[in-house]
């Protein structure tokens, strides 16, 4: 139905959503104000609109009065706007006669003068009852959901988002950059404060992964493309060669036995370096999936990369009739259709160079919390004995918290994990050697279950705490018991002194931060990021694992620092919140999209190359452009640019907007 | 190449040897140093102390006397010096008030400083615009087998690191090394000399340069370098009043620009090398000889 | 036998086109003249403005106005006849948009007449004599009319019920109104007597425009042998066209010329310039400020470029920090 | 044996608003983001005899305790090697606030006694004053006369070792147009600093 | 609210960036400057000269425009669509004698709250030093030229009038 400007009866709310809008905002004021405008046949201001009753209201209203247009001032329409169409749409109005002022995150929440806020309040008020009176009936577009879903990063958050959806009986793929899944904890020894070993809890559920059949799991791969929109994304993956076919090989690791390499003699980046590796490896013992690769850089069949065919290669003798080596193997794109995708693509951690005054790099018994959770695990590169670069055990220790965390000249977010798993390295580090153990902390940060009982627990353990941050650690002795030894600066805050205590092993306990290739991802998923460079999620509180791209949810380290518990929380937040899509099978689509009016259009071609998603194409017979509705986002730039005014675009019609303009200038 | 230059009150006092050393040097890399028109104090460390603004007020009295000279860069050797200049060009940068203070004064010299005259420490200089290949190629006696430590001192690197570091600044290493001489680990080539403290609290200003001295021989060096005459003379000038508190850490400490000029060839007196407390004796042969 | 309709056609600041193409209705203005009576015509027939006056308000069927209003003369007339007229019809981009006239809005009424009558290279005026609003001769006052600081379109001045468009409209077009106009058959007021749809569509030129331009510099047609058949914009040249109203018939591309605006944007936009702005720079091809504005240093004069005839009419009007006295 | 002093503190013993009025100095606003972590103190190589450490004069500026901070000898014995401010994980110019504390102290005359920096500290202005430039060895002896003359006694060898190497200067050093130089210093004195201080335009010292 | 004159604001903010920025700032309780009334639209790239100029027109003294960050526009590239477009109106106002200040594009990211508020508070400022634009009352002073001859015309038509009886 069409509505004439004239017969237009428009009902009004201001909310005072409790204190929050009223407090700075005069509503019943604004509520008068409103009385008087252009078609306004009722105006009210309530407490809460988004309430039941106040919902209840609008409809109600909408009955008795004959309303055909809805106006709600209350908070941001990306908050409650659905609410509110609701609530039209239940008076028996069609949902887009209902248009929404944001009085509160604009307005009350901002501004220090009652006057001018409310005064702000009214200009609003007006331009949203001008706007309103030319909105138009219009339909929801429905768009379906394709069942599968792509899981990227394959660490603990992305290992159970991918087997909570599998166990649902969908179709997943689960990609991961690194040779096996696991992620950091793969590497952790023991877990706080339960202190389990993270293996034995990790193993099982990464080889379920490798097993189910409703996983497809593509380990060394990268997503590097995305195309689409919710329920239908097109995404391509590139496949590295670890130049062995997964299919074939067993993991009976007979190549790498045989290699040409006796010894192993390469930096094994999964023991932070401390070991070493052949050419020819598997990552870890537990590794999913159980398959060897190739390290093109140093295996004698390759120079810098490039294959040469000059080594004897014994490793394709000992494989034999498996056949799984292949030197030719090359990169592969794989290009998959999913309907949403989980982004865990984690963290990494801080690089501890960054602060030179703790000697990371320059003293070699100065050592980073991930290369000492490899030092204590049993599977290490010393199987779990705790020998110094030197070849000592360290008699005395020092761990240093806040690395690269609450400072802010590298990172000034608190990481959150850092006291905790200090303190788990204290333990483990006392039970390995009996050092004498201190922790400098700035303030130790127990918020967890059986956080600080475990801080109680290691305080009874004999472990030192100083409160300080520590200033700088050096070599040079003053006193004959500095001799030798690394000596860390530092004012015990609570005893009041400026102290200097020798220790032979220092252990900085890095923080969290975003991967360095975080933005490229962001963009890739048309995402956002806080200014720390985590992705930012959808709402706080209200929308913590959904991002501003619908069908796009996040999991793990890459919204921010957080331990596994609730790694593993959000992550199976982010499964329901995909699965929630999937079985209601649609999504509801803003119908923002844009027509041409096709009488009028000369065809003149100017908005065709305009659209990012050539949804505009131009029809010959007719000699006029067409868009495609469902391609079109709604983003309206042809609209804008179209030269004589021949295109429209729904909710955001010119006229709509003008007269949002008039409203917001003319008193 | 050109350099307005500001010695500083030290460089005509105690620290005359610097100014002794850097002058032929620079000569000899034939770049000249035009001494600034009626400098006058930079308004330094405890000038600071009794007021700022007027600290900055001296400090661009300077800067504009060398705007006016119309020299693109004004070198500063003392470090304490640099400082002011730098943090006065930093104020003046950051805040409109106290420009508005300075130019006000300004315009009682009926002077002007409008704008960018870089201040810069001759090691800056040296190794950052001339070059270490130049250096190298005027140096006839490499100090070979002299053990150095280079000693930065605080104020030079901080807090407006400008080209190097702020903790572990490398430039005087690589010049020394460019000279031929050996470098040694000295971790404390920016920790406090105990500056002006020397003089007015003994004890704590003393223990600075006892620190670094004692450091320094224990790792095996020869002889301690410098960048800034207030560090040289808190390290040369107290070894009695150090022995007596706790050792003899008798080493000498010379200045850059003096292992420069005897690198270059030139004869150690005329370098001022004789000003020192502690004379050079641990000098391979060949150098003094020179 | 009933008295055939009384039709004016006056004009006010404009070049005298518009009166030619009504000549260029050629022997059809004979099947016009005998359907209407013309009884006030200064160009072409020897009536005064004493012979209007007189006559009853609203005795004239209709008055066709030409040319923009800039001075009190003109305002007086243009009041005039819309008492004495039924309809009142904007005839030509003058009266209908402002037209060239309206580009002088640019600059200040004293600016225009120094130039005009102190600094124009051909004239020599060493007195700096100026016209004077009154003066005598011969113990006669003579009056000149007062110009004004800003020029108007029609409507901006008087009540206007249809526009014909065009610099100047076409015979067709002006026929066709008239036609419209004898029978009654009128759209509703206000109305522009001209499809309401751009240039493009009646292009010949318009099948030749390919669908991915992308503008790495803007040429003006005087930089370039322009391609006779190929469209202006695929040329890089900018065309009008797209952003104004047809009912043309493409003249100015039809004779190799790309279109300068002269009919208005069509009745959805509220500023041809803008829109035509907005069109031709989403299209540019770099991304970045430096590249853009190496582009859009091929349109050197942007007002006078997407306002040529519009100004007047623009939602700016006229330069906005100029004096008005 | 010492005699036993009161350490608590009761609400008389602040002088309520010093805080505020440092951190509204520009430069020192950050102070209000301390956290206590105690890095100036554990890189200050003067924090070996300070009464306060650095952190703690930090906290005593904030809780108002100005008498306790204006006496303390932190303050004096801060070297200005700026070590705090380039590590400080606030990004606070705690020598810039030491520099503020100073100048109050000398203003309110309430530093230690027998305490020279700040006799020293004053010379220096005087001196630098009248005669542009500063003559070290001149103004170390006027110091010492003016403090204690048994401590100039004890500088006799240093000053007598500095006279043979030529590093005693025995004229003053000046320069030609002191009177300029002081116009432009007295200026300053009829300008307030605070009165030109513009809103958010205000001096941020070092804020980079 | 004190009745010295303080500028009047249209601001046209992208729905992902700068208005989701704004609603951050809310969130946050960042306090800036009430004089600017935000009108959101999908994208940067559909603001229309035409908004920017009619806004004028109808009195306001400033217009800011609010996208996404070169790269990130959430539909791709609507974000350069409006920087070019952005590009010559600016100099078309120039032309118009317009002050270039008036007329201000920002990338602010939704994670951006505080360059909202900078962005806000340095408008609001620099708008305030060149004073009112007013538009709507300068086209009423430009017409005024034309009362005087309107009085005689209808004082005219009066005498008309008059005759006829």
């Amino acid at each position: 139905m069409e509505t004439k400007k004239q017969d237009v009866r428009i009902g009004f709310y201001v909310c005072h959503c409790g204190h929050n809008i009223a407090s700075m905002v005069d509503c019943p004021a604004v509520a008068k104000y409103a009385e008087k405008l252009p078609g306004v046949v009722l105006s009210r201001d309530y407490k809460y609109m988004c309430s039941d009753p106040g919902q209840e209201l609008i409809a109600q209203d909408i009955r008795e009065h004959k309303l055909n247009r809805v106006v709600v001032a209350s908070c941001s329409p990306l908050l409650h706007e659905h609410t509110f169409r609701g609530a039209t749409e239940k008076g028996g109005l069609n949902p887009f006669y209902f248009h929404m002022v944001n009085i509160r995150e604009h307005n009350s929440w901002v501004h220090t003068d009652r006057e001018e806020a409310t005064a702000k309040a009214k200009d609003l008020t007006r331009a949203a009852v001008e706007r309103v009176a030319h909105h138009r009936a219009l339909e929801v577009k429905k768009v379906p959901i394709h069942p599968d879903v792509l899981v990227v990063g394959g660490g603990i958050a992305g290992i159970h988002a991918a087997m909570t959806l599998a166990k649902a009986g969908k179709k997943v793929y689960l990609v991961e950059r690194e040779p096996s899944i696991g992620g950091h904890m793969a590497k952790f020894d023991k877990t706080f404060p339960t202190l389990d070993c993270a293996a034995c809890i990790l193993t099982p559920k990464m080889s379920e992964v490798g097993a189910h059949k409703n996983i497809t799991l593509w380990t060394y791969s990268d997503v590097i493309k995305m195309d689409g929109y919710v329920g239908n994304y097109t995404v391509t993956v590139k496949r590295k060669p670890r130049y062995i076919n997964e299919d074939l090989c067993t993991g009976c690791q007979e190549c790498i036995s045989s290699c040409v390499f006796k010894e192993p003699k390469f930096a094994d980046e999964f023991n932070e370096n401390l070991g070493k590796r052949k050419p020819v490896y598997i990552p870890f013992p537990q590794a999913t999936p159980q398959v060897v690769l190739i390290d093109p850089d140093v295996c004698l069949n390759f120079k810098r990369g490039v294959l040469t065919d000059k080594c004897k290669k014994t490793c394709v003798e000992a494989c034999g009739e498996k056949k799984a080596i292949d030197f030719k193997q090359t990169e592969k794109l794989e290009e998959i259709k999913v309907g949403t995708i989980i982004v865990a693509t984690g963290f990494k951690t801080f690089e501890a160079e960054r602060i030179p005054q703790y000697g990371y790099g320059r003293y070699p018994n100065v050592y980073t919390a991930l290369e000492i959770e490899r030092l204590v695990n049993a599977s290490g590169p010393t199987a779990g004995d705790v020998v110094m670069r030197n070849g000592q055990h360290p008699k005395s220790i020092g761990i240093i918290h806040c690395v690269g965390s609450r400072d802010k000249k590298t990172n000034r977010w608190c990481s959150r994990v850092c006291c905790m798993y200090s303190m788990k390295l204290a333990h483990l580090l006392k039970e390995h050697t009996e050092a004498e153990i201190y922790n400098f902390y700035i303030d130790m940060r127990t918020p967890g279950k059986g956080y600080e009982e475990f801080y109680d627990k290691l305080l009874t353990e004999g472990v030192h705490f100083v409160r300080g941050r520590v200033g700088e650690v050096t070599d040079w002795a003053f006193t004959p018991e500095e001799e030798g030894k690394l000596v860390i600066r530092v004012e015990d805050t609570l005893a009041g002194y400026v102290r200097r205590i020798p220790v032979d092993m220092v252990v900085l306990s890095t923080g969290l931060e975003p991967h360095t290739d975080s933005q490229d991802v962001r963009r890739l998923f048309n995402m956002s990021c806080g200014s720390e460079g985590f992705f930012l999620e959808r709402h706080p509180k209200l929308a913590p694992v959904n991002t501003f791209t619908d069908g796009i949810y996040l999991a793990g380290c890459c919204q921010g620092p957080k331990d596994i518990p609730d790694t593993v929380a959000q992550a199976g937040a982010a499964a329901a919140e995909a699965m929630v899509l999937i079985d209601k099978g649609f999504v509801e689509q803003e119908p923002n999209t844009a027509f041409i009016l096709e009488t009028e259009c000369s065809g003149c071609k100017s908005c065709i190359p305009l659209c990012p998603y050539s949804a505009i194409t131009f029809v010959e017979e007719r000699k006029t452009a067409t868009i495609n509705e469902a391609l079109c986002k709604g983003c309206g730039t042809c609209v804008g640019a179209c030269p004589s005014g021949s295109i429209v675009q729904n909710l955001f019609e010119d006229e709509e907007i003008f007269s949002e303009i008039e409203g917001v200038l003319v008193q | 190449m050109k350099y307005s230059y500001f010695p500083g009150c030290s460089l005509k006092g105690t620290g005359r040897a610097y100014e002794e050393s850097l002058l032929p040097v620079f000569r000899a890399m034939d770049i000249e140093l035009e001494e600034l028109e009626d400098w006058n104090c930079c308004g330094a460390t405890a000038y600071m102390a009794v007021d700022e603004v007027k600290a900055c007020v001296m400090a661009s009295r300077n800067l504009a006397i060398a705007e006016k000279a119309g020299h693109k860069e004004l070198v500063a050797p003392c470090n304490a010096c640099y400082l002011v200049l730098n943090k006065t060009k930093h104020y003046l940068h950051e805040s409109p008030s106290v420009k508005r203070v300075i130019d006000a004064a300004l315009k009682q010299g009926n002077l002007t400083y409008t704008g960018n005259v870089p201040v810069r420490h001759p090691l800056d200089v040296l190794v950052n615009s001339v070059g270490l290949d130049e250096v190298k190629k005027r140096v006839k006696q490499p100090l070979k087998g002299l053990k150095v430590a280079p000693y930065y001192g605080c104020q030079i690197v901080r807090p407006y690191s400008t080209f190097d570091d702020q903790y572990n600044p490398t430039t005087m290493d690589r010049l020394l090394e460019a000279l031929g001489a050996t470098v040694v680990t000295y971790p404390l080539k920016t920790r406090c000399c105990g500056g002006s403290l020397t003089g007015t609290l003994p004890e704590p200003g003393l223990l600075c340069s006892y620190i670094l001295l004692k450091e320094a021989i224990k790792r095996g060096a020869d002889v301690v370098a410098t960048i800034c005459p207030l560090c040289q003379f808190n390290l040369d000038g107290y070894h009695d009043k150090i022995e007596a508190k706790w050792e003899s850490v008798r080493i000498p400490t010379v200045y850059f620009s003096q292992l420069m000029g005897l690198a270059f060839g030139l004869p150690a007196q005329e370098l001022g090398l004789h000003r020192g407390f502690v004379p050079m004796k641990s000098l391979p042969a060949q150098t003094v000889a020179a | 036998m009933p008295t055939k309709p009384k039709i004016g056609i006056y004009w006010c600041a404009s070049c005298g086109g518009c009166e030619e193409t009504v000549v260029d209705l050629a022997e059809d203005i004979l099947g016009v003249v005998e359907k209407v009576d013309i009884v006030f015509w200064p160009v072409a027939m020897d009536f005064k403005k004493h012979d209007v006056e007189a006559l009853p308000d609203k005795s004239l069927a209709a008055t066709l106005l030409n040319g923009a209003i800039r001075s009190s003369e003109q305002e007086e007339m243009a009041h005039m006849l819309r008492r004495k007229s039924q309809l009142l019809v904007a005839y030509g981009s003058c009266a209908h948009t402002g037209g060239i006239p309206g580009l002088s809005n640019q600059f200040s009424r004293e600016h225009m007449l120094r130039y005009v009558y102190e600094e124009t290279p051909t004239i020599s005026n060493d007195q700096k004599i100026r016209p004077q609003l009154k003066f005598q001769e011969q113990g006669r006052e003579v009056c000149l009319p007062e110009l004004r600081h800003v020029v108007r379109a029609l409507d901006q001045v008087v009540e206007v019920d249809y526009y014909i468009p065009g610099c100047p409209p076409t015979p067709r077009i002006t026929q066709a109104a008239l036609g419209a106009i004898l029978e009654g058959k009128l759209p509703p007021k206000g109305s522009v007597l001209a499809p309401d749809i751009a240039l493009c569509n009646e292009c010949p030129r318009k099948d030749t425009k390919p669908t991915n331009v992308a503008f790495a510099e803007f040429k003006r047609p005087h930089q370039k042998l322009l391609d006779p058949a190929l469209c202006f914009l695929a040329q890089g040249v900018i065309c009008m066209g797209p952003s104004t109203r047809c009912g043309c018939e493409a003249q100015c591309t039809k004779g190799n010329m790309p279109c300068t605006g002269c009919f208005g944007g069509t009745g959805r936009v509220r500023d041809q310039g803008a829109k035509m702005l907005s069109s031709l720079c989403s299209n540019i091809e770099p991304r970045d400020e430096e590249g853009i504005d190496q582009v859009l240093a091929g349109i050197p004069d942007p007002v006078g470029t997407f306002y040529r005839y519009g100004l007047a009419k623009s939602l700016l009007r006229r330069k906005v920090d100029l004096p008005i006295s | 044996m010492a005699e036993l002093t009161r350490t608590i503190k009761y609400e008389a013993d602040r002088v309520p608003g010093f805080g505020r009025e440092v951190m509204s100095v520009p430069g020192c606003e950050a102070l209000e983001s301390c956290i206590q972590c105690g890095t100036c103190s554990g890189v200050c190589p003067l924090s070996i005899y300070m009464d306060y450490s650095p952190r703690q004069v930090m906290a005593l500026t904030r809780a108002d305790f100005k008498n306790e901070v204006l006496r303390s000898h932190t303050i004096w014995l801060c070297a200005s090697c700026y070590s705090c401010t380039v590590e400080c994980p606030r990004q606070i110019r705690i020598t810039d606030i030491m520099y503020e504390l100073k100048q109050r102290a000398i203003k309110e005359e309430i530093y230690p006694k027998k305490f020279t920096i700040p006799v020293l500290a004053k010379e220096f202005y005087k001196m630098a004053h009248s005669q542009g430039r500063v003559t070290e060895n001149i103004l170390a002896t006027l110091m010492f006369l003016k403090t204690n003359w048994l401590a100039a006694m004890g500088q006799w060898k240093l000053g007598l070792g500095l006279l043979l190497r030529g590093r005693f200067s025995l004229k003053m050093e000046s320069i030609k147009r002191k009177d300029e130089l002081n116009r432009m210093l007295t200026t300053v004195d009829n300008l307030s600093i605070d009165s030109l201080t513009d809103g958010r335009s205000a001096p941020k010292k070092g804020s980079h | 609210m004190s009745n010295e004159w303080t500028p009047r604001i249209v601001a046209f903010f992208c729905n992902w960036c700068t208005y989701t920025a704004s609603d951050l700032a809310g969130v946050s309780r960042l306090k800036y400057p009430s004089n600017a009334r935000i009108i959101r639209v999908m994208c940067s790239g559909r603001i229309d000269p035409q908004f920017i100029l009619e806004a004028l027109a109808k009195g306001a003294d400033g217009v800011l425009i609010g996208g996404c960050h070169p790269n990130d526009c959430h539909y791709v590239e609507g974000n350069y669509k409006m920087l070019r477009r952005f590009r010559l109106l600016h100099r078309m106002l120039k032309d118009m004698g317009i002050e270039t200040e008036r007329v201000r594009l920002e990338w602010i990211s939704a994670a951006e709250g505080e360059k909202l508020k900078t962005v806000m508070f340095d408008m609001v400022d620099k708008v305030r030093k060149l004073g009112p634009l007013s538009l709507p009352g300068k086209f009423k002073d430009w017409d005024k030229e034309m009362d005087t001859l309107e009085h005689a015309v209808e004082a005219q038509q009066g005498r008309e009038v008059a005759h006829a009886h």
